[in-house]
């Protein structure tokens, strides 16, 4: 599973790709996030709050219950501010 | 047509090219988005602009095609750049090219609002204290809204 | 700003001009209105804008104004073409510059409605079996009239 | 006092522009428009549906029951269709 940080989550995070592994049981968006935040304590403090992330899975916007796969690309992101 | 792209663009050799040949276009309206200083009391020296290489090509062509299904134009085009600007630098071009002025200034404004809310990009502002990535606004969020009530 | 000529315009100058060496500006929409073929079945091969020399100036100045009463504009532009004209030439451009792309919006399309039943101009349309004067569309006058009911 | 012509009542009439001296009761547009009418069968017919024609004294649009005096500018035209 790829996973892809930009804006404030890259720079906090200090990582803007990386491929992981995760259990078989960890099945969609949700749970990945769980996951994620156990990974240390800047993933925990990027993502304590879940309405300033924005997650894409595949280039395409997905709520959190999103289901994902193994070869999905899943992105984080703050709301976008371009235009 | 959409670009996303580091260089800046000729926003009128852009729009001669839009409607070249093309004698169905009574109007065109477009947009221009510029880096402004927004960051006062202190000024802004310059911005850069990240975005997700594949997913913004995908969304500004979801955009752009919701527009053409929604107006009827005989042409429209969305240029947005990425990586550094410059205080007064040209961000984006939204332009659409109708029969009727109305579709037009309709097509243009709802291109904009959209991709403000939905294309992948996100502004660090530098100023002389440091930089600091722009944060979303709900006027954005607002604009974009009042489209999917009409 | 306004201007009447006869000789054609460059779009991206004009623009470029518009907003040169202002940091308020975030957006700027315009609209550009090209001779198109209108006199279908026939095809139209050129036309002729006739105006009123001294008039035409005024209701310009008094729409710019009221545009910029009503709507907090940084710069605005206004040109339009008299004489003849080939299809897909430029006749008329209208632009808003506003630290918000709403207002910038909203402005420039109040500003091609009025004009298009405001200004004294008026088209003759040529075509294969000849010369004639162009009639004003109700649907003109219509969009002009919702500025004044909002 | 100046009278403009524009568009097809220009090309109707054949004429662009012309001074006219009028008697002094006449002192508001529909009076000067019952007065030229009687110039000639191609004002006449130019000015015999007056819901075809726009008017302007000094350049400023007016109603047909707008005052006019001996130095004013009147223009009579159809709705404007530029832009």
């Amino acid at each position: 599973m790829k996973l892809l940080y930009f804006a404030w989550i890259r720079t906090n995070l200090g990582v803007s790709e990386e491929s992981v592994d995760v259990p078989s049981e960890i099945n969609d968006v949700r749970a990945l996030l769980d996951w994620l935040v156990n990974r240390g304590e800047s993933y925990k403090a990027v993502f304590s709050d879940l309405s300033l992330i924005r997650v894409a899975v595949n280039q395409e916007y997905v709520d959190l219950d999103n289901a994902i796969t193994k070869g999905d690309e899943i992105a984080f992101f703050p709301p976008v501010t371009g235009g | 047509m959409i670009r996303v792209q580091r260089e800046d663009f000729d926003m009128g050799l852009e729009l001669a090219k839009l409607t070249k040949n093309n004698h169905k276009v009574g109007g065109l309206t477009s947009f221009v988005g510029l880096v402004r200083d927004i960051a006062a009391p202190e000024k802004i020296s310059s911005m850069t602009l990240e975005h997700y290489p594949g997913m913004t090509e995908k969304q500004l062509e979801h955009i752009e095609s919701i527009a053409n299904q929604r107006w009827h134009l005989e042409a429209s085009l969305i240029i947005h750049r990425y990586g550094k600007l410059d205080l007064g630098d040209q961000i984006v071009l939204v332009a659409c090219a109708s029969s009727h002025r109305g579709e037009a200034f309709e097509a243009c404004h709802f291109l904009i609002d959209w991709l403000k809310t939905k294309a992948p990009f996100w502004k660090l502002e530098e100023t002389a204290s440091g930089s600091k990535w722009v944060k979303a606004i709900d006027a954005d969020k607002d604009a974009a809204h009042r489209w999917s009530l009409k």
